[in-house]
């Protein structure tokens, strides 16, 4: 089971756990990133491309079913603005062996970074608002999976 | 041949729309051909591809290079951030 | 923050998973063992030393915080006896990094096979009942982080 | 000086009981002087201990190695299955 959504809606992380959970799995890996408030950041506005944003989070998912032996795997990415604190992408790998599911969902989250069509924008306290800019770490731990 | 363009974040920003349809101009057959193109033909193209080396491209939906050929659909944007 | 828990109770994943929450950590790397229902097993019971399981506990996330730089982690070992699906373990790491959480998430799980007081005895439908064995594959991922 | 002794697991299966004291025998100061002993005392002790290299230890509520002086509280157990 592949499970990949893309979202305006606040993710609901217990209900996403429960349908892995419901599956009896021996091991499940998951990973949440948060919208941090450092640097006085009052919002972050996730842009997506309608089409290609999660047909390219689709391509990620099979690909790392296709590399480890997985029994279930969800990825949910949300869009649109957020405030800090809220959680922005979610990655959830179950397989009969933990070593599989950890690897997979780190494998997951790193390429989310580089290889799918999302890009964010943060607006400050003091009304300044600027695009993300790529950061060297984030390529180079995607490119460790090549 | 009627070609659509696509913009997103601070590239759609800097041309100031997200979509916009051409047809495809003479001599224009890859990614770097129309970005090329697209800055030289105002000045709002040439602030926004200044440095074509931080656009990257999609092609029909499929991601692209420089030399790509093109099809009916191209997306321009940045480098991406998401995760 | 950190918490251990060895406990007789189902393990609540939603609630722990709120505290983190409520912590706005950047990233949380979880990780969820369960019993698999594999060969006709009917029952895990997990067998544990009323003092020193808690205390190996304590001591391998204390390890870990110290390791990676975590801003909240989580330990509950469920203990007695579980039907198949049933949780056995969690891990949850929180950081402003996400490969501090991972790697946190995934040295815990490893050290928790091998160096915290925990026997598992498995009983299958046929009546037999047997000692889980230590495997060989636990003992060498433990070892990677020596 | 009175020593307490725990089992567990399959040891305490085959030694039949969860817990013992002893006073500590003359000449029994390291976990492997215990081990020895408990195997040469009965025939429980022969069977439970007729591998000593499959049995685990702690004293005093840490982990201990064969060569390990004894304190009040042993406790004696296969290598673990957790997580």
């Amino acid at each position: 089971m592949i499970r990949v959504a893309v979202q305006d809606a606040a993710i609901d992380i217990a209900a996403e756990l429960d349908i892995h959970d419901a599956g009896g799995h021996g091991a499940s890996a998951s990973f949440i990133g948060r919208v941090r408030g450092e640097g006085d950041l009052v919002e972050l506005f996730l842009e997506h491309h309608p089409l290609l944003t999660e047909a390219g989070l689709a391509d990620v998912a099979h690909v790392a079913a296709d590399r480890w032996s997985l029994s279930a795997l969800t990825v949910v990415h949300r869009v649109g603005a957020m405030a800090p604190g809220d959680t922005i992408v979610f990655v959830l790998a179950s397989s009969a062996h933990r070593a599989e599911a950890l690897a997979a969902c780190e494998y997951l989250i790193d390429r989310l970074k580089t290889d799918v069509m999302l890009w964010k924008r943060e607006r400050f306290v003091d009304g300044r608002s600027a695009w993300v800019e790529p950061r060297e770490g984030d390529r180079k731990r995607a490119a460790r999976w090549d | 041949m009627a070609l659509t363009i696509s913009y997103f974040a601070w590239v759609r920003e800097r041309m100031g729309i997200g979509e916009e349809s051409i047809e495809r101009p003479v001599g224009v057959s890859t990614v770097a051909d129309l970005i090329a193109w697209l800055a030289a033909r105002d000045e709002r193209g040439g602030l926004t591809f200044s440095e074509p080396g931080r656009v990257r491209a999609a092609v029909d939906g499929r991601m692209a290079g420089p030399g790509t050929a093109l099809g009916r659909d191209i997306a321009l944007f940045p480098p991406v951030t998401g995760g």
